[in-house]
């Protein structure tokens, strides 16, 4: 059995990790997942602070798999007004199936 | 003229220091494009050791010091952390096209303390063969933290201040944005809110910044941690054994790795000065050396009064010179998360940094052997 | 030329890489790609073992572009019936589009 | 306000990363996401030379938003024309919808 | 009395050894919070070196040792690993709120050995200046395999008589599910079996676990290949110079960092346990305990039987109460997927370890000392 | 008879040395399908150390040294880089079912040279008390760059040759390629130019190769400039308590890791060759030795000449046997991309390393023995 479902991706700086998944599990989305990344953005509003000589990512990509538009668009809302003004950030919404009745 | 020769060459003889020459080196290969690496976890380990090396030397040393001798310098370093902010309030944050909070920010960066530039000022101390007071590196946390708070505390003040009308105005808004958006239509492109709020906002309702919360994340910070885990051990376990054999061994070899990388990293952040006001340049030459000055001055005045080294005022002097690397820059971006690290870190890390080390550290050893010899 | 695919996504337990491959190249995909992720999941069947203190992830994100939706359903479902009552895991689909006849 | 978007993801070899970027760059992308990865292909025209016994990924996963297709197919025509005779990679798009009004 | 209060005072002063001192360090900041790191490459380097180096040790201690001498002790390692697992099947399994494979599994990881806790223990050996047998980190093997093998066929044994019907069943649905999807419509809702087969039931055909793969699988971790390559090298290599050099200087104080990372990744899996069986805990405070009396004991046998030296019974002691922390929980997690890895590894990380380092080791070092001396 | 013999045994003797015994060790572990992991973090810290350290010491030795000596080795080096590739153009390249630019690109890395293999051959020549100038690790550049330049510029030659009429072919459809695609049809398969142009083609509109940048690449390399740092600290600092507290002290056990990983990674390549052709596993066997032996022949001629040790000849043949690990797979691949570098690298670290670590080093040092004693 799948299901439709709707996946949010948030790629923000990794000091923001915790704050962004606490906004997540208190939205009510059921899981989420985290990726270590590196980028270059257009806004660039402030520079990650990260050594640049080291060999790491200093961007997340979070992925939340919701079960409908709404819940993803609420984190994403809640993410960007609490810190999109003051930190790197892009989010944005792609189409998803899920399967094997996973309960998410 | 003798003594201006004198003290030329001790300098040039410091700067040949391993600590000091893979600091350049470090600079050097960076400009020339070297893909060079040095691990982050590397890095890591790194400061974990220096840090606790540092503190198990303080720890073991407490165990056996009249730690009265410790209050008079101790006093000054919680009054140095906080100076150094009002001083960066009221020079760099008023030049032109310097934002107040990037200023204060960078004051609390330079105010809070770098283990790395008190691990090479010890290291050079020891090769100089001048003696300090082994809870010398204990006086970090004292002049660390309170710079830390201090800025974090003046910039939500100054935010809340200028900002009390556009928050009531946001947080309307804001709450506003919560009511449920109509979903159901995939293709419709719904209205978003695009103001959004200050985030030291939430502290506006009440108008009052929680100290408590920025010492207690100091104090968990890797850097600290480490030495304050050092300082413990060492005064209620017998480390002896490890320190001996492991710890202190590896420390100079293991911080002329960290002087390397710190090098490589500030040639890289010099770029990023570009996008800032030039008076962050000018402000991170000048601040070292006048913020050991006045720690110099103020360490004299507890050399007199209660005998404390010259060694001790060394470290007093550079650890009031040196701007935090690991800790203090995530602290502050937390802490107000609207000043710009651009700012902040490219000031500390391209200028600053090499200053203290490299000028400040030969500067006021040579200060003390001048005045103490 | 672009050329229709579809993409499988697995989420689960980096343990399991290596069997999951193997799965996925019997099962005929011609390639895959895997990503180190951490995450947390609404199941959480079992916890993975990894040390909580050290800063690894302990999950996978294995990407697998298939040519038809067939075949990423077979594999979805011998990945979910071999493991997933085990071990922590999610998997859904997306659509994707190839470029430049790449053989896959 | 949410926007169309067109979402390209190149997966290749690390080595290539500058040179990638740099292509993204000049084809007037607002930014890029990049990702360590691992991966299996169908032509493995060159391995990658990276070591066996250790625990990296020796490929990267390239993800840019553009704003329209046809900015996503020229970086991609670019970049398969200059590598992918002589180097492992793949590249396909997918649909996106950036959120607030992010200037990308 | 005096005995007692000597005992007592021993014990503080060990807790006061830099191997135990950090890992009661370890947990206390991470009780408060810390953020220090260690990366997890570093632990990993760590633990390769303690290995090869404990197999150095024994390889280049058996090129001069009459080989009989281990026979018994070897022997005794191999019954103990294998009686610890029955005795998790007929004690833990028996409770109530525990799953029967969650105990059996939970047997194996405390039969089988930490690599770190015997490290931990031949240090504070050393550090008391009590002989040991060179060769006494070799018995490693010989109880950390036979425990994680019994573990693993007893589980199985176990469902497969539990599944024998279900397995049954299972396998046709199995067989049903490989036949094509129909695929076409991407809109439309495919009906996916929802059942699946327990992994084990691979095996229900011939009702029988394969032995040599899972002695394999243990020989090829990454502990035990160390330290095997360890004794390979110590054996037929001449590699005196590093092990002088290098590995032997450097391995107390790798220790240390390592005691620290046990430390804190104990303190932060407690909240793990809360989740499973409160009999769990009891276990796991006992268990080591025992573990250890029981081996003494058969140490005792060989200390009069074959003079097997009392620095050797409390070597034996250790790694019995020890439970595995590296390559004991992957193995057990193919081995018995259905087991609640929460529960194992939580009741041995939580707290078998800290207990078999900061109890067992301290306790029959002191009674090693009173009996022997 | 007797000559061989202790030949033999000499020979053996040195495949016990810590070094080659940890480089058979890896191979025999990675054999056994060993899970053990070194870090990839670590391997960089460890060449960085080694290279530091070899740099360092021939920094410090170049202070007091006189730099003629140097001449001869430094030209010959040069020579014996260049003529490695030509020897590859005109041997393997011949055989059947080998690709040109493969063959070239190989000989390209065998003329470079491996900073690992080096610092093995430094330790045996230590550990055997043969003395060598401690400057003859700084002519690793002058071998390692002219190699990878000639390779780079002979193959692209070859190439541009070959391609003339194609490259003038495809670039009319490159060109082709950059009018704008017809976008907004979202499901309409646009028709994609599928030839692309050689990458070395950007280069043939002038018909020429700029050395310039592979020289620079190479330089800027994690090794070189690790080693150059070394050199240049040696030189202009005064590293002597880094040097011998922390580098000098840990390079045999360093070497020792990497000497394991360089094993493993040995095998681990193996089954790359079966892709290739054969005739690489035939050359990756006889090159090292012919390599080594050809420097040999010239060393002696700067022995007879100019008085360079017979430690230093050793170490001339051993960097002409080795092949480039690090610096130059990279170089190669953005040098020559057409060629196969599962050729290239399979041949270097699946038989050149081990063959030049685990024959070439020690043949060399006992025909020094043989021939100086
Ligand atoms: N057009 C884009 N495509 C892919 N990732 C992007 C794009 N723009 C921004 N990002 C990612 O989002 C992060 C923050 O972007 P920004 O806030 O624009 O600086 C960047 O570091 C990138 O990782
Ligand atoms: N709703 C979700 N969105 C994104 N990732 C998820 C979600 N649910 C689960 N996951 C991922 O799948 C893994 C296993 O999930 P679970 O089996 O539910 O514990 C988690 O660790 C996450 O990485
Ligand atoms: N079918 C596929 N699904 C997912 N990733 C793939 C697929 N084919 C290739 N890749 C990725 O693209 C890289 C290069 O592929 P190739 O050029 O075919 O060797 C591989 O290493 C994978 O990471
Ligand atoms: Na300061
Ligand atoms: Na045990
Ligand atoms: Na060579």
């Amino acid at each position: 059995m799948t299901q439709k479902a709707c996946k949010l991706i948030i790629v923000t700086e990794k000091v923001l990790q915790n704050k962004i998944t606490q906004i997540i599990d208190a939205a009510g989305a059921t899981g989420y997942t985290v990726v270590s990344a590196g980028g270059r953005g257009s806004r660039n509003v402030r520079s990650s602070g990260q050594p640049n000589v080291s060999d790491t990512y200093s961007n997340i990509k979070i992925e939340v798999l919701t079960i409908d538009r709404e819940l993803a668009l609420k984190i994403a809302d809640e993410v960007a007004e609490q810190f999109f003004d003051n930190y790197s950030g892009i989010s944005y919404i792609s189409d998803a199936e899920v399967l094997h009745a996973h309960q998410f | 003229m003798d003594f201006l020769s004198n003290f030329l060459m001790d300098f040039v003889k410091q700067l040949q220091s391993p600590t000091l020459s893979f600091l350049i080196g470090g600079m050097v290969i960076a400009a020339c494009g070297s893909q060079l690496q040095i691990p982050e976890s590397i890095c890591k380990i790194i400061v974990f050791m220096l840090l606790t090396k540092i503190g198990l030397t303080g720890g073991m040393a407490i165990r056996n010091s009249n730690l009265t001798e410790m209050v008079l310098p101790a006093l000054f370093s919680v009054a140095i952390g906080i100076l150094i902010v009002f001083i960066a309030r009221y020079t760099l944050a008023r030049m032109p096209k310097v934002k107040t909070v990037d200023a204060i920010a960078t004051g609390g960066l330079f105010g809070a303390v770098s283990g790395s530039t008190m691990a090479a000022a010890l290291t050079l101390l020891e090769e100089q063969k001048i003696p300090y007071e082994a809870w010398a590196g204990a006086l970090y946390p004292f002049m660390d933290i309170p710079a830390l708070v201090t800025a974090i505390v003046v910039a939500n003040i100054y935010l809340n201040k200028k900002k009390r009308k556009e928050a009531a105005f946001a947080s309307a808004q804001g709450a506003y944005s919560k009511q449920p958006v109509a979903a159901g239509d995939y293709s419709s492109s719904s209205d978003y809110p695009s103001s959004r709020r200050e985030y030291a906002q939430q502290e506006s309702g009440d108008h009052r910044v929680k100290i408590w919360p920025i010492v207690e994340e100091s104090l968990q910070g890797p850097a600290l941690s480490a030495m304050l885990l050092g300082v413990a051990l060492g005064l209620f376990a017998r480390p002896e054994s490890v320190y001996e054999g492991f710890y202190d061994p590896l420390f100079r070899g293991l911080l002329s790795i960290l002087m390397l990388v710190m090098g490589m990293e500030a040639w890289s952040r010099i770029s990023e000065l570009r996008k800032v006001a030039q008076w962050y340049v000018v402000y991170s030459i000048v601040a070292p050396l006048a913020h050991g000055f006045i720690a110099f001055g103020l360490g004299m005045i507890a050399h007199y009064a209660t005998g404390f080294s010259m060694g001790g005022v060394v470290v007093l002097a550079v650890i009031a010179a040196s701007s935090s690397d690991i800790s203090g820059p995530p602290t502050l971006r937390a802490g107000i998360p609207s000043a710009n690290p651009s700012a902040y870190i490219g000031a500390s890390t391209a200028i600053g940094t090499p200053v203290a080390i490299g000028i400040a550290i030969p500067l006021f050893l040579g200060l003390a052997q001048t005045i103490g010899g």
